[in-house]
Protein backbone atom coordinates (compact mmCIF):
# COMPACT_ATOMS: atom_id res chain seq x y z
CA UNK A 1 0.00 0.00 0.00
CA UNK A 2 0.86 3.38 -0.18
CA UNK A 3 1.48 6.12 2.77
CA UNK A 4 1.85 9.79 2.47
CA UNK A 5 4.38 10.91 5.40
CA UNK A 6 5.13 14.49 6.79
CA UNK A 7 7.33 15.93 9.30
CA UNK A 8 7.22 18.88 10.69
CA UNK A 9 9.42 21.74 12.40
CA UNK A 10 13.02 20.61 14.39
CA UNK A 11 12.16 17.47 12.84
CA UNK A 12 11.42 18.63 9.39
CA UNK A 13 14.94 19.67 9.94
CA UNK A 14 16.45 16.55 11.24
CA UNK A 15 15.44 14.09 8.34
CA UNK A 16 15.86 17.05 5.31
CA UNK A 17 12.67 16.93 3.96
CA UNK A 18 9.16 17.65 4.53
CA UNK A 19 7.19 14.02 3.62
CA UNK A 20 8.01 11.27 1.65
CA UNK A 21 5.60 8.35 0.33
CA UNK A 22 6.08 5.30 1.48
CA UNK A 23 5.49 1.67 -0.54
CA UNK A 24 4.65 -0.96 2.42
CA UNK A 25 3.31 -4.19 3.21
CA UNK A 26 -0.98 -4.33 3.66
CA UNK A 27 -0.04 -4.60 7.22
CA UNK A 28 1.69 -1.68 9.11
CA UNK A 29 1.90 0.02 11.84
CA UNK A 30 2.69 3.88 12.59
CA UNK A 31 6.24 2.83 14.08
CA UNK A 32 6.94 0.19 10.60
CA UNK A 33 5.71 3.74 8.47
CA UNK A 34 8.29 5.97 11.18
CA UNK A 35 11.31 2.79 9.90
CA UNK A 36 10.61 3.25 5.96
CA UNK A 37 10.69 6.87 5.98
CA UNK A 38 13.22 7.42 8.28
CA UNK A 39 15.48 4.69 6.73
CA UNK A 40 15.89 3.01 9.85
CA UNK A 41 16.28 5.78 12.28
CA UNK A 42 15.15 5.30 16.02
CA UNK A 43 11.77 7.40 16.25
CA UNK A 44 13.29 9.87 18.75
CA UNK A 45 11.39 10.19 22.55
CA UNK A 46 8.41 12.49 22.89
CA UNK A 47 7.40 12.21 19.36
CA UNK A 48 3.67 13.27 18.18
CA UNK A 49 2.16 11.19 15.52
CA UNK A 50 -0.72 11.72 13.32
CA UNK A 51 -3.15 9.15 11.33
CA UNK A 52 -5.22 11.87 8.92
CA UNK A 53 -4.31 14.83 10.86
CA UNK A 54 -5.62 13.25 14.23
CA UNK A 55 -3.39 11.84 16.83
CA UNK A 56 -3.05 8.39 17.35
CA UNK A 57 -0.06 6.08 18.73
CA UNK A 58 2.82 4.79 17.01
CA UNK A 59 1.19 1.01 17.14
CA UNK A 60 -1.99 2.49 15.59
CA UNK A 61 -2.65 0.10 11.91
CA UNK A 62 -2.16 2.10 9.27
CA UNK A 63 -4.64 1.81 5.92
CA UNK A 64 -3.56 2.52 2.25
CA UNK A 65 -4.16 6.32 1.19
CA UNK A 66 -3.27 7.47 4.70
CA UNK A 67 -1.38 10.37 5.33
CA UNK A 68 0.78 9.69 8.21
CA UNK A 69 2.58 12.76 10.27
CA UNK A 70 5.78 13.12 12.48
CA UNK A 71 6.28 16.09 14.89
CA UNK A 72 7.86 17.43 17.87
CA UNK A 73 6.02 18.63 21.26
CA UNK A 74 3.59 21.87 19.69
CA UNK A 75 4.67 24.81 21.32
CA UNK A 76 1.78 27.69 19.53
CA UNK A 77 0.12 29.74 21.75
CA UNK B 1 -17.86 30.17 16.40
CA UNK B 2 -14.71 31.18 14.39
CA UNK B 3 -11.09 29.67 13.92
CA UNK B 4 -8.23 31.34 12.02
CA UNK B 5 -4.62 30.81 11.58
CA UNK B 6 -3.03 33.18 9.85
CA UNK B 7 0.10 34.78 8.45
CA UNK B 8 -1.43 38.44 9.02
CA UNK B 9 -0.82 40.71 11.30
CA UNK B 10 -3.14 40.31 13.59
CA UNK B 11 -5.23 43.06 15.61
CA UNK B 12 -6.50 41.25 18.65
CA UNK B 13 -9.27 44.12 19.56
CA UNK B 14 -9.97 44.98 15.31
CA UNK B 15 -10.88 41.27 15.50
CA UNK B 16 -13.29 41.49 18.35
CA UNK B 17 -14.89 44.61 17.53
CA UNK B 18 -15.20 42.85 13.75
CA UNK B 19 -16.43 39.56 14.73
CA UNK B 20 -18.82 41.14 17.69
CA UNK B 21 -20.60 43.01 14.61
CA UNK B 22 -20.58 39.95 12.28
CA UNK B 23 -22.38 38.00 14.91
CA UNK B 24 -24.43 40.73 16.26
CA UNK B 25 -27.86 38.55 16.30
CA UNK B 26 -26.22 36.10 18.35
CA UNK B 27 -23.82 38.18 20.46
CA UNK B 28 -26.36 41.10 20.63
CA UNK B 29 -29.42 38.40 22.35
CA UNK B 30 -29.03 39.50 25.70
CA UNK B 31 -27.91 36.38 26.80
CA UNK B 32 -23.94 37.64 27.07
CA UNK B 33 -23.03 38.44 30.76
CA UNK B 34 -19.25 37.99 29.90
CA UNK B 35 -16.79 37.94 27.80
CA UNK B 36 -13.34 36.38 28.62
CA UNK B 37 -10.09 36.69 26.41
CA UNK B 38 -6.83 36.09 26.22
CA UNK B 39 -3.74 37.52 24.09
CA UNK B 40 -0.27 35.65 23.80
CA UNK B 41 2.66 38.02 22.71
CA UNK B 42 5.49 37.68 21.75
CA UNK B 43 8.26 38.52 24.16
CA UNK B 44 12.16 39.72 23.65
CA UNK B 45 13.01 37.00 25.85
CA UNK B 46 13.29 32.92 26.92
CA UNK B 47 15.45 31.07 28.80
CA UNK B 48 17.79 33.69 29.78
CA UNK B 49 18.81 35.03 25.85
CA UNK B 50 17.27 37.74 24.24
CA UNK B 51 15.09 37.16 21.47
CA UNK B 52 14.79 39.33 18.37
CA UNK B 53 12.16 37.33 16.22
CA UNK B 54 10.43 34.53 15.69
CA UNK B 55 8.94 31.54 12.77
CA UNK B 56 6.17 29.47 13.68
CA UNK B 57 4.93 27.02 11.48
CA UNK B 58 1.89 25.13 11.47
CA UNK B 59 0.06 21.96 9.89
CA UNK B 60 -2.69 23.40 7.67
CA UNK B 61 -5.46 21.26 8.03
CA UNK B 62 -5.25 19.49 11.03
CA UNK B 63 -4.40 22.82 13.45
CA UNK B 64 -7.44 23.80 12.24
CA UNK B 65 -9.70 20.88 12.72
CA UNK B 66 -7.74 20.37 15.80
CA UNK B 67 -8.44 23.71 17.56
CA UNK B 68 -12.13 23.86 16.09
CA UNK B 69 -12.84 20.65 18.44
CA UNK B 70 -10.98 22.55 21.31
CA UNK B 71 -13.51 25.11 20.59
CA UNK B 72 -16.43 23.10 20.36
CA UNK B 73 -15.11 20.92 23.38
CA UNK B 74 -15.61 24.50 25.52
CA UNK B 75 -18.86 25.32 24.16
CA UNK B 76 -20.46 21.83 25.39
CA UNK B 77 -18.54 21.80 28.67
CA UNK B 78 -19.33 25.38 29.73
CA UNK B 79 -22.26 26.39 27.83
CA UNK B 80 -20.32 28.46 25.69
CA UNK B 81 -23.21 31.38 23.80
CA UNK B 82 -19.72 31.57 20.88
CA UNK B 83 -16.07 31.18 20.85
CA UNK B 84 -13.45 32.74 18.57
CA UNK B 85 -9.29 31.64 18.32
CA UNK B 86 -6.90 33.13 15.93
CA UNK B 87 -3.30 32.02 15.66
CA UNK B 88 -0.31 33.72 13.69
CA UNK B 89 1.89 31.53 11.97
CA UNK B 90 5.24 32.97 9.70
CA UNK B 91 7.41 35.61 11.09
CA UNK B 92 6.32 37.49 13.73
CA UNK B 93 8.68 40.40 16.35
CA UNK B 94 8.62 40.78 19.40
CA UNK B 95 5.10 42.45 20.71
CA UNK B 96 3.56 40.85 18.27
CA UNK B 97 -0.08 39.58 19.07
CA UNK B 98 0.78 35.43 18.70
CA UNK B 99 -3.00 33.86 19.72
CA UNK B 100 -6.15 35.41 20.40
CA UNK B 101 -9.18 33.40 22.43
CA UNK B 102 -12.10 34.84 23.16
CA UNK B 103 -15.02 33.14 24.55
CA UNK B 104 -18.58 34.41 25.14
CA UNK B 105 -21.07 33.13 28.11
CA UNK B 106 -24.21 33.98 30.05
CA UNK B 107 -21.98 33.68 33.53
CA UNK B 108 -18.22 34.66 34.35
CA UNK B 109 -17.41 32.04 36.55
CA UNK B 110 -17.96 29.75 33.30
CA UNK B 111 -16.33 32.28 30.42
CA UNK B 112 -13.11 32.79 32.87
CA UNK B 113 -12.46 28.68 32.76
CA UNK B 114 -13.20 28.30 29.58
CA UNK B 115 -10.99 30.82 28.17
CA UNK B 116 -7.88 29.54 30.12
CA UNK B 117 -8.83 25.70 29.63
CA UNK B 118 -8.77 26.53 25.99
CA UNK B 119 -5.31 28.22 26.17
CA UNK B 120 -3.97 25.45 27.32
CA UNK B 121 -5.47 22.30 25.30
CA UNK B 122 -4.44 24.99 22.51
CA UNK B 123 -0.26 25.07 23.98
CA UNK B 124 -0.28 21.57 24.66
CA UNK B 125 -2.30 19.84 21.94
CA UNK B 126 -2.46 21.88 19.02
CA UNK B 127 -0.04 21.84 16.28
CA UNK B 128 2.29 24.64 16.30
CA UNK B 129 5.77 25.17 16.32
CA UNK B 130 8.03 28.16 17.39
CA UNK B 131 11.65 28.89 16.22
CA UNK B 132 13.42 31.75 17.97
CA UNK B 133 16.08 33.93 16.27
CA UNK B 134 18.44 35.03 19.48
CA UNK B 135 20.43 38.36 19.58
CA UNK B 136 23.37 36.46 18.27
CA UNK B 137 22.13 35.58 15.23
CA UNK B 138 21.77 31.90 16.07
CA UNK B 139 17.82 29.75 16.10
CA UNK B 140 16.62 27.54 17.81
CA UNK B 141 13.36 25.46 18.28
CA UNK B 142 11.02 26.20 21.36
CA UNK B 143 11.46 22.58 22.79
CA UNK B 144 8.12 22.41 25.29
CA UNK B 145 5.78 24.98 26.29
CA UNK B 146 5.70 24.94 30.23
CA UNK B 147 2.51 24.26 32.16
CA UNK B 148 0.10 27.27 32.63
CA UNK B 149 -1.97 25.97 35.90
CA UNK C 1 -2.33 51.67 35.06
CA UNK C 2 -5.99 53.07 34.47
CA UNK C 3 -9.07 53.56 36.77
CA UNK C 4 -12.31 55.01 35.34
CA UNK C 5 -15.89 54.91 36.59
CA UNK C 6 -17.98 56.69 34.08
CA UNK C 7 -21.71 57.27 32.38
CA UNK C 8 -20.32 57.15 28.80
CA UNK C 9 -20.88 53.97 26.72
CA UNK C 10 -18.09 51.64 26.63
CA UNK C 11 -16.73 49.78 23.83
CA UNK C 12 -14.02 47.54 25.25
CA UNK C 13 -12.54 46.82 22.22
CA UNK C 14 -11.47 50.63 21.06
CA UNK C 15 -10.73 51.44 24.66
CA UNK C 16 -8.24 48.04 25.05
CA UNK C 17 -6.79 49.69 21.31
CA UNK C 18 -6.39 53.26 22.88
CA UNK C 19 -5.12 52.46 25.94
CA UNK C 20 -2.35 50.25 24.65
CA UNK C 21 -1.54 52.73 21.95
CA UNK C 22 -1.47 55.65 25.20
CA UNK C 23 1.20 53.43 26.87
CA UNK C 24 3.13 51.90 23.98
CA UNK C 25 6.37 52.69 25.33
CA UNK C 26 5.35 50.50 28.73
CA UNK C 27 3.42 47.87 26.81
CA UNK C 28 5.61 47.90 23.55
CA UNK C 29 8.84 46.68 25.74
CA UNK C 30 9.30 43.15 25.18
CA UNK C 31 8.42 42.08 28.37
CA UNK C 32 4.68 41.70 27.97
CA UNK C 33 3.70 37.91 26.67
CA UNK C 34 -0.23 37.89 27.91
CA UNK C 35 -3.20 40.10 28.03
CA UNK C 36 -5.92 38.79 30.08
CA UNK C 37 -9.39 40.22 29.69
CA UNK C 38 -12.75 40.35 31.16
CA UNK C 39 -16.18 42.02 30.09
CA UNK C 40 -19.17 42.04 31.89
CA UNK C 41 -22.09 42.96 29.88
CA UNK C 42 -26.11 43.66 30.53
CA UNK C 43 -27.91 40.60 30.13
CA UNK C 44 -31.90 40.52 29.46
CA UNK C 45 -32.62 38.31 32.24
CA UNK C 46 -32.21 37.69 36.39
CA UNK C 47 -33.40 35.40 38.61
CA UNK C 48 -36.41 34.12 36.43
CA UNK C 49 -37.09 38.07 35.34
CA UNK C 50 -36.96 39.79 32.25
CA UNK C 51 -34.87 43.05 32.56
CA UNK C 52 -35.25 46.31 30.28
CA UNK C 53 -32.98 48.22 31.61
CA UNK C 54 -30.39 48.93 34.52
CA UNK C 55 -29.28 52.17 36.62
CA UNK C 56 -25.54 51.79 38.45
CA UNK C 57 -24.99 54.03 41.03
CA UNK C 58 -22.00 54.35 43.00
CA UNK C 59 -19.90 56.37 45.74
CA UNK C 60 -17.72 58.84 43.99
CA UNK C 61 -14.49 58.74 44.86
CA UNK C 62 -14.47 55.75 47.67
CA UNK C 63 -15.01 53.71 44.23
CA UNK C 64 -12.38 55.14 42.09
CA UNK C 65 -10.09 54.58 45.29
CA UNK C 66 -11.09 51.22 45.80
CA UNK C 67 -10.51 50.07 41.94
CA UNK C 68 -7.19 51.56 42.41
CA UNK C 69 -6.05 49.74 45.68
CA UNK C 70 -7.61 46.37 43.96
CA UNK C 71 -5.21 47.02 41.06
CA UNK C 72 -2.14 47.72 42.83
CA UNK C 73 -2.83 44.71 44.80
CA UNK C 74 -2.94 42.61 42.12
CA UNK C 75 0.02 44.20 40.47
CA UNK C 76 2.24 43.61 43.43
CA UNK C 77 0.79 39.99 43.90
CA UNK C 78 1.16 38.94 40.41
CA UNK C 79 4.12 40.94 38.86
CA UNK C 80 1.57 42.50 36.38
CA UNK C 81 2.96 45.13 33.79
CA UNK C 82 -0.01 46.79 33.82
CA UNK C 83 -3.82 46.89 34.64
CA UNK C 84 -7.30 49.02 33.23
CA UNK C 85 -10.23 48.68 34.83
CA UNK C 86 -13.45 50.61 33.27
CA UNK C 87 -16.39 50.42 34.76
CA UNK C 88 -20.14 52.19 33.59
CA UNK C 89 -22.85 53.99 35.91
CA UNK C 90 -26.12 55.69 34.94
CA UNK C 91 -28.59 54.19 32.66
CA UNK C 92 -27.65 51.19 30.36
CA UNK C 93 -29.21 48.66 28.78
CA UNK C 94 -29.36 45.27 27.33
CA UNK C 95 -26.06 43.72 25.73
CA UNK C 96 -24.53 47.14 27.01
CA UNK C 97 -21.06 46.52 28.27
CA UNK C 98 -20.52 47.05 31.90
CA UNK C 99 -17.15 46.39 33.29
CA UNK C 100 -13.43 46.28 31.71
CA UNK C 101 -10.89 44.36 33.34
CA UNK C 102 -7.52 44.29 31.52
CA UNK C 103 -4.16 42.72 32.95
CA UNK C 104 -0.88 42.73 31.12
CA UNK C 105 1.86 40.53 32.09
CA UNK C 106 4.85 38.37 31.27
CA UNK C 107 2.97 34.91 31.43
CA UNK C 108 -0.14 33.65 31.26
CA UNK C 109 -0.63 31.89 34.55
CA UNK C 110 -0.32 35.68 36.30
CA UNK C 111 -2.76 37.07 33.66
CA UNK C 112 -5.60 34.56 33.96
CA UNK C 113 -5.56 34.41 37.34
CA UNK C 114 -5.28 38.52 38.43
CA UNK C 115 -7.30 38.72 35.45
CA UNK C 116 -10.31 36.72 37.77
CA UNK C 117 -9.37 38.06 41.18
CA UNK C 118 -9.77 41.54 39.93
CA UNK C 119 -13.57 41.02 38.68
CA UNK C 120 -14.32 38.66 41.79
CA UNK C 121 -12.68 41.92 44.27
CA UNK C 122 -14.64 44.10 41.97
CA UNK C 123 -17.80 42.47 42.53
CA UNK C 124 -17.50 41.93 46.46
CA UNK C 125 -16.28 45.36 47.89
CA UNK C 126 -15.86 47.99 45.11
CA UNK C 127 -19.29 50.32 46.41
CA UNK C 128 -21.73 49.97 42.84
CA UNK C 129 -25.55 49.40 43.36
CA UNK C 130 -27.66 47.70 40.50
CA UNK C 131 -30.88 48.70 40.23
CA UNK C 132 -33.08 46.92 37.45
CA UNK C 133 -35.73 47.70 35.52
CA UNK C 134 -38.39 44.95 34.68
CA UNK C 135 -40.72 43.67 31.82
CA UNK C 136 -43.11 44.34 34.18
CA UNK C 137 -42.31 48.28 34.69
CA UNK C 138 -41.31 47.74 38.45
CA UNK C 139 -38.30 48.19 39.52
CA UNK C 140 -35.80 46.63 42.25
CA UNK C 141 -32.20 46.35 43.93
CA UNK C 142 -29.98 43.65 42.92
CA UNK C 143 -29.53 42.38 46.23
CA UNK C 144 -26.06 40.38 46.16
CA UNK C 145 -23.66 39.51 43.54
CA UNK C 146 -23.17 35.62 43.56
CA UNK C 147 -19.86 34.06 43.92
CA UNK C 148 -17.67 34.18 40.68
CA UNK C 149 -15.22 30.46 41.72
CA UNK D 1 -18.48 67.19 66.91
CA UNK D 2 -19.94 67.56 63.29
CA UNK D 3 -19.55 64.76 60.47
CA UNK D 4 -21.07 63.98 57.16
CA UNK D 5 -23.58 61.18 56.68
CA UNK D 6 -24.33 59.50 53.50
CA UNK D 7 -26.80 56.81 52.16
CA UNK D 8 -26.60 54.97 49.22
CA UNK D 9 -28.65 53.01 46.67
CA UNK D 10 -31.50 50.98 48.25
CA UNK D 11 -30.90 52.50 51.99
CA UNK D 12 -30.85 55.92 50.43
CA UNK D 13 -34.62 55.22 49.03
CA UNK D 14 -34.57 53.57 52.58
CA UNK D 15 -33.68 56.94 54.35
CA UNK D 16 -35.58 59.09 51.76
CA UNK D 17 -32.53 61.26 51.49
CA UNK D 18 -28.44 61.09 50.39
CA UNK D 19 -27.10 62.00 53.59
CA UNK D 20 -27.18 64.59 56.36
CA UNK D 21 -24.95 66.56 58.86
CA UNK D 22 -24.94 65.14 62.22
CA UNK D 23 -24.16 67.09 65.45
CA UNK D 24 -22.71 64.16 68.44
CA UNK D 25 -20.71 64.59 71.21
CA UNK D 26 -16.82 64.17 70.63
CA UNK D 27 -16.81 60.61 71.44
CA UNK D 28 -18.65 58.24 69.08
CA UNK D 29 -18.92 55.27 66.81
CA UNK D 30 -19.98 54.43 63.63
CA UNK D 31 -23.40 52.66 65.26
CA UNK D 32 -23.98 55.80 67.50
CA UNK D 33 -23.96 57.95 64.09
CA UNK D 34 -26.07 55.56 62.57
CA UNK D 35 -28.61 55.97 65.58
CA UNK D 36 -28.54 59.71 65.34
CA UNK D 37 -28.55 59.91 61.40
CA UNK D 38 -31.61 57.37 61.14
CA UNK D 39 -33.83 58.54 64.17
CA UNK D 40 -33.31 55.48 66.37
CA UNK D 41 -33.76 53.12 63.73
CA UNK D 42 -32.17 49.40 63.90
CA UNK D 43 -29.30 49.04 61.91
CA UNK D 44 -29.92 46.47 59.01
CA UNK D 45 -27.86 43.20 58.83
CA UNK D 46 -25.52 43.13 56.09
CA UNK D 47 -25.24 47.07 56.22
CA UNK D 48 -21.57 48.28 54.82
CA UNK D 49 -20.11 51.01 56.46
CA UNK D 50 -17.18 53.24 55.03
CA UNK D 51 -15.00 56.71 57.28
CA UNK D 52 -13.70 59.00 54.67
CA UNK D 53 -14.39 56.35 51.98
CA UNK D 54 -12.67 53.25 53.38
CA UNK D 55 -14.26 50.62 54.81
CA UNK D 56 -14.22 50.21 58.79
CA UNK D 57 -16.12 48.56 61.18
CA UNK D 58 -19.97 49.64 62.94
CA UNK D 59 -17.53 50.00 66.77
CA UNK D 60 -14.99 52.38 65.06
CA UNK D 61 -14.84 55.74 66.27
CA UNK D 62 -15.13 58.77 64.26
CA UNK D 63 -13.46 62.01 64.54
CA UNK D 64 -15.09 65.49 63.69
CA UNK D 65 -15.28 66.22 59.85
CA UNK D 66 -15.22 62.65 59.24
CA UNK D 67 -17.52 61.16 55.99
CA UNK D 68 -19.66 58.38 56.85
CA UNK D 69 -21.52 56.21 54.66
CA UNK D 70 -23.80 53.55 54.70
CA UNK D 71 -24.52 51.19 52.22
CA UNK D 72 -26.31 47.86 51.25
CA UNK D 73 -24.33 44.79 49.82
CA UNK D 74 -22.39 45.90 46.94
CA UNK D 75 -23.71 44.57 43.06
CA UNK D 76 -20.96 45.83 40.56
CA UNK D 77 -19.58 44.20 37.88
Amino acid sequence: MTVSVKFFASLREQMGCDGATVEIGEVATVADIWLQASGGKAMPPNILVSINQEYCGTNDPVSSGDEVAFFPPVTGG
Amino acid sequence: MKIEVSDNPLNPWEELQRYEQAQIGALNSGKVGAVATFVGTMRDFNEGDGVTGMELEHYPGMTENHLQQLAEEATDKWGLLDALIIHRVGRLLPNDPIVLVAVWSSHRKESFEACRWLMEALKSKAPFWKKEILESGDSRWVEKNTAGY
